[in-house]
């Protein structure tokens, strides 16, 4: 039996709806934003609008359902029914949507931010594209004493970066709630291990407001780290961010992978 | 009828929702009002001061940022430390700079004097720069901004500093001062008249009218010559003659002279013998 | 009738009177000094006339004149080449249709002539110095321009007036040589007044402080003058398209018997037609417009196409859906006016489902406008899969892909009355299938790969061996379709005038949304002058210098557009009206 | 014609219309100065 076209449509409306939802959402873990979803199921109400009614018949068979209902004093409780709850529908989208909330207003970000080549740090001027970690040799020359270093760095961590990073490095420290954008998870594959050591020693030292002007409006709360911690300290927590999450910071000299940040 | 208002009531509502999606729909950006110029003082500033100047006009005035970023339309700056001496060694190189300030200077008055391979208008074969010059235009930096954002890039490419914090605000700003901007006065060509204009005797004696807050230049003449009368009075603190003040001349007579006035005020001077 | 004709020839002479005295004057007595700088000016320097906002008033009024200029100049385009079909047909219905159209036609220039000196006036009164600077430079043009104006209406009335009269062999060749000489004039108008628009925008013929060389050809052929010839040309005959269809549609709507009905019908498909033809090439002229402002100044283009403008246009990927999916709409409607229309039915979805995604992808903002949870789910600003649908490459796949679509409902609709009689039809449909294959897969191709795998330079080229693929898609396969169907038979004789109603709302949105989208771009035509008058070399120093937001612009070109429909619908009337006779009795001595 | 020879002749036509179009995209990009379909 084919299904009553006004059924038709309405299930291809809830199909993509849904669609978009499991596909963004949960397949490829890439929330859709809720602005463009409504445009996005405005436009595919109309593409669907068009193509159950570019003749006469169809639109007779979409519209026969509604007709009957408005029409038939059989469905007098269904016309009621929906006379009542569309109305009520309607009042509470509006009411939901006028109602006062503590949210921040939505803010434009443009560009995720690329490193400068040099930055000023500590007062100098250092080339971000050569600069290296001055710890990391020791990781093959002289293992113990790396192993002292990162253990050095872990203090420096617990003291200062769990409040919000994480006791576990996974960016849900019991600050982490408050802040917008969230900390970094240092776990996940997509941050530090796509990074060069340098490319952290310059976020921790200039932190928030270190960041380049492309990014702006950034209202990332990291702390200016250059102003609290030694260079040395800075150098040693990132041992330690490499150490406790076993990944290897990315370096120049291999091949750049593909899937690059 | 009810065709006809059923045809206007869905047009409205078309324009209507156009309009209400343009609103609602989309955020809403309050332009940038439209630039002014700097307010600057350079007397009060250090090289801090000056070095955020040039940061501002970088980022904002000069718009130099939209064409240097990340996104390849124009050469990085903050890599000029390394890459200045190399573009002044170059081969191609064909301007007249002869030190990285004065390549730094030139790409910004006139951006085709060299321009990086591969960043050429299309079809010049990077003969000529997309870049429009900033002394002119819709960008027209003064002299004291170009000179910060000169320092900028400095310091900003990793490089000495070496451009110096300017003392005036260059000719147009003083210009701007007259009364009549645009309107250059016409240059007095009598003594007594300059003398009435810049009010010399209210402070030196010149033959009859008399001042003693200056030194009687009834017969400078007979005891200084030309040289020493020009260097008074482009810059009168150089030295001062024996029981007067230091400062009490204004030093700016050299930016408010038209040559010919100064070329005249030193012949009558040092004729009075 | 008569009123608006003298209406006319009274709104062209006082645009000529005040073109000679504040045009010509001073020019002639700039001729005599040399030409100075352009004027520096102080917000005193702008006057206030009854406390009324004159950039509003002259951004109304301009958009206004330009609106039914567009409309009357496009008119004549097509009434000249319907005429001509009509010529070489011997069809009577096309020269009926010619003259319906110049009668609707004939009011709107009167209207266009009398907001013409309206812009002008408001123009002397509010920006008295630019105007001055501006006619010190095209003094002679905007002589001729005047003078042309004269000609131009002489050239109307003889042409509306003389129709019934010239007809016949040699008469009939007269008034299509009329109806050329009309284009002629009004195209030359347009290229005039083109000028001194792109001259404001590239300046030329002037040094930095804005001293006219003497060379008034340079000034006119600046550097973005023949983009926006090109550009405007097309867009004013998909326009007066769109004005003459909402005509139609809504004669439709009102038509009394089966006959007037087939008639509007008729009428309403044929001004759909031609607003599509023209549409399929628009975008690519505006690339080309954009693309010329880029090299023009990249600073200017970079205000384009970034920014605050950026936004923009999303509001005009809308408008353009908009256009595009009216257009399919009707053509899928008016499938039903053949018997053999079914046999194409089941493509239809697959069509709109092409449509709407390729529409989706057009759609989708380069910077997404985030709340604060989903910020926080994302990570960050960047979204993965989004992301790379915002970029140019992945927009000029999708409109190219709408493109293609579009034609490909034109192709169904063209072949759903008709049967294929020579014998390898099938080859011939497999062969277009595959060109079609072939040109999509192209054009898929060039996006993704270039689009994200190679550097920006790449990028931006690629866009143009997609552009030539649609159009050899689109021209091989109406050869190969002409071929297809030599000496096809028909299926049944088409049924005019059944459609549905609703396609005749698919007529009105086309109108509105190009009326609107118009007055958008035009805006950001103008807007992306900024605080300049002439562009590096006057400054515009009003207290409206500034650049309005979007949602402002927005509710300007709301009302010009409501004022603009209003005046429309009384044009609408008036030819109407001009064809009532009522004998009222017992009023005139018998 | 059989359904086998008709996939064979649509596919056939598909590569002569792809083939032309890569052309095309050759030409084009060469116009523009830059030598290749594939970047090197």
């Amino acid at each position: 039996m084919r299904l009553p076209r006004l059924l038709q449509a309405a299930l291809v409306l809830v199909g993509v709806y849904l669609g978009f939802i499991v596909v963004f959402d949960y397949m490829l873990e890439a929330v859709i934003p809720g602005s463009l979803l409504t445009m996005y199921m405005f436009f595919v109400t109309v593409g669907v609008f068009m193509v159950f009614t570019y003749d006469e018949e169809r639109t007779r068979e979409l519209v026969a359902p509604i007709k009957a209902m408005v029409e038939n004093p059989i469905y007098r409780g269904a016309r009621n029914t929906v006379f009542i709850v569309i109305p009520l529908l309607v009042g509470y989208g509006v009411y939901s949507r006028t109602l006062p909330s503590f949210e921040a207003p939505v803010e434009l970000r443009t560009i995720h931010p690329a490193p400068p080549s040099t930055a000023k740090i500590y007062g100098e001027r250092v080339n971000l594209l050569t600069l290296e970690n001055p710890f990391r040799h020791y990781q093959t020359d002289d293992p113990e004493i790396f192993a002292e270093y990162v253990q050095e760095g872990a203090a420096v961590y617990i003291e200062n970066c769990q409040y919000c990073h994480g006791d576990k490095l996974d960016g849900k420290g019991p600050y982490a709630e408050g802040l917008n954008p969230t900390p970094l998870n240092f776990q996940d594959i997509g941050t530090i291990a796509q990074l060069q050591e340098s490319y952290l020693y310059w976020r921790i030292a200039t932190g928030g407001p270190g960041l380049p002007k492309e990014a702006a409006p950034w209202i990332s709360s990291m702390p200016v780290w250059q102003e609290f911690l030694t260079e040395e300290e800075i150098w040693k927590v990132i041992l330690f961010l490499y150490d406790y999450t076993g990944h290897a910071p990315r370096s120049w000299g291999e091949a750049h992978d593909a899937g690059g940040h | 009828m009810r065709q006809f208002l059923s045809v206007i009531a869905f047009m409205l509502i078309v324009i209507g929702s156009f309009s209400a999606y343009s609103n609602l729909g989309i955020p809403q950006i309050e332009p940038a009002p439209p630039p002014t110029e700097e307010v600057i003082d350079l007397g009060s500033m250090d090289m801090g001061q000056f070095l955020a100047l040039g940061d501002r006009i970088f980022n904002g005035k000069g718009t130099c940022t939209l064409c240097h970023n990340s996104l390849g339309r124009a050469p990085m700056l903050d890599q000029i430390g390394s890459n200045a001496q190399a573009r002044l060694d170059d081969a191609r190189y064909a301007g007249s700079a002869t030190d990285i300030e004065g390549y730094l200077r030139e790409s910004l008055t006139d951006p085709s004097a060299y321009v990086v391979a591969g960043f050429g208008k299309a079809g010049t074969n990077d003969t000529e720069s997309p870049m429009p010059g900033t002394e002119s235009g819709s960008i027209a930096l003064s002299g004291p901004e170009l000179a910060a954002v000169l320092a900028f890039l400095q310091d900003n490419g990793g490089l000495e500093v070496t451009v110096e914090i300017p003392t005036d605000m260059g000719d147009e700003a003083t210009d701007e001062n007259a009364a009549e901007p645009g309107e250059p006065r016409a240059p007095f060509t009598s003594f007594q008249d300059l003398s009435d204009e810049f009010a010399c005797e209210a402070c030196h004696t010149i033959g009859e009218e008399a001042g003693d807050l200056g030194p009687n230049l009834s017969a400078i003449g007979a005891t200084r010559d030309r040289d020493y009368i020009r260097r008074a009075l482009l810059d009168p603190n150089a030295e001062i003659a024996e029981g007067f003040e230091e400062g009490m001349m204004p030093d700016d007579l050299g930016t408010q002279l038209y040559a010919t006035e100064l070329e005249l005020l030193i012949d009558h001077l040092s004729q009075l013998k | 009738m008569r009123k608006t004709l003298s209406f006319g020839f009274l709104a062209s002479l006082v645009a000529l009177v005040v073109c000679v005295l504040a045009g010509t004057g001073p020019a002639l007595a700039q001729e005599a000094a040399g030409f100075g700088p352009a004027p520096v000016l102080t917000a005193a320097d702008y006057p206030t006339v009854a406390g009324v906002n004159g950039r509003l008033v002259i951004w109304i009024v301009a958009q206004l004149h330009l609106w039914f200029a567009a409309f009357v100049l496009a008119v004549p385009i097509f009434v000249f080449i319907i005429e001509a079909i009509g010529m070489r047909t011997r069809d009577k219905r096309y020269d009926d249709m010619a003259y319906e159209f110049i009668k609707v036609s004939i009011t709107a220039y009167s209207i266009t002539a009398i907001l013409g000196g309206l812009l002008l006036f408001s123009l002397i009164l509010f920006y008295p110095h630019l105007f001055g600077y501006l006619s010190t430079i095209f003094s002679k043009s905007m002589f001729y321009y005047a003078l042309l104006f004269f000609g131009e209406s002489a050239v109307l009335y003889l042409y509306y007036y003389g129709w019934h009269w010239l007809q016949g062999d040699l008469r009939k060749w007269i008034h299509l040589s009329l109806g050329l000489l009309l284009n002629a004039i009004g195209t030359t108008l347009m290229l005039l007044a083109n000028a001194w628009l792109t001259f404001m925008m590239s300046p030329a013929g002037v040094d930095p402080a804005g001293v006219f060389n003497g060379n008034e050809w340079e000034a006119i052929h600046n550097f973005l003058w023949n983009p926006i010839n090109i550009h405007r040309f097309v867009a004013n005959i998909a326009y007066g398209g769109s004005i003459v269809g909402a005509y139609a549609a809504f004669k439709f709507l009102t038509a009394r018997t089966s006959q007037e009905k087939a008639h509007y019908d008729w009428m309403g498909y044929n001004a759909n037609f031609i607003a599509i033809c023209a549409l399929l090439p628009l975008p690519f002229a505006g690339y080309y417009l954009a693309a010329e402002i880029y090299a023009y100044s990249q600073q200017m283009g970079i205000t384009l196409m970034g920014g605050i403008f950026a936004w923009l246009f999303i509001i005009q990927a809308v408008l353009i859906g908009a256009l595009f999916l009216s257009a399919n709409y009707y053509l899928w409607c008016g499938m039903g006016r053949s018997d053999g229309a079914r046999r194409y039915y089941w493509a239809i979805k697959y069509i709109a489902i092409v449509l709407i995604g390729a529409f989706l992808v057009w759609f989708t903002p380069h910077t997404l406008v985030l709340t604060n949870s989903e910020l926080k789910s994302l990570g960050g600003p960047h979204h993965s899969i989004l992301g790379p649908l915002g970029i140019m490459p992945a927009k000029n796949t999708a409109v190219n892909l709408m493109i293609i679509f579009t034609f490909l409902s034109f192709l169904i609709y063209r072949r759903s009355n008709k049967v294929a009689t020579v014998s390898w039809e099938g080859m011939g449909n497999t062969l277009q299938v595959a060109l079609f294959t072939a040109g999509i897969l192209n054009i898929l191709f060039l996006g993704i790969y270039h689009g994200y795998f190679t550097n920006t330079v790449y990028k931006v080229a690629a866009s143009i061996p997609q552009v030539l693929t649609t159009f050899v898609v689109i021209v091989v396969s109406l050869v190969l379709d002409s071929f297809i169907y030599r000496g096809a038979r028909d299926v049944g004789p088409l049924h005019w005038g059944r459609i549905p109603d609703r396609a005749q709302y698919a007529l009105f949105l086309l109108a509105v949304a190009f009326t609107w989208l118009m007055g958008l771009m035009g805006y950001i035509r103008s807007g992306i002058r900024q605080h300049w008058h002439v562009v590096d070399i006057m400054r515009d120093n009003s207290p409206n210098a500034f650049t309005p937001t979007l949602g402002y612009a927005a509710n300007v070109v709301s009302v010009a557009a409501v004022i603009f429909l209003t005046l429309v619908i009384f044009v609408f009337w008036i030819a109407k009206v001009s064809s009532v006779k009522t004998l009222p009795a017992g009023y005139w001595k018998e | 014609m059989g359904f086998a020879r008709k996939t064979l002749f649509f596919a056939a036509a598909v590569a002569a219309c792809g083939a032309g179009f890569l052309v095309l995209d050759v030409v084009m990009m060469n116009m523009q100065g830059l030598d290749l379909i594939f970047e090197k």
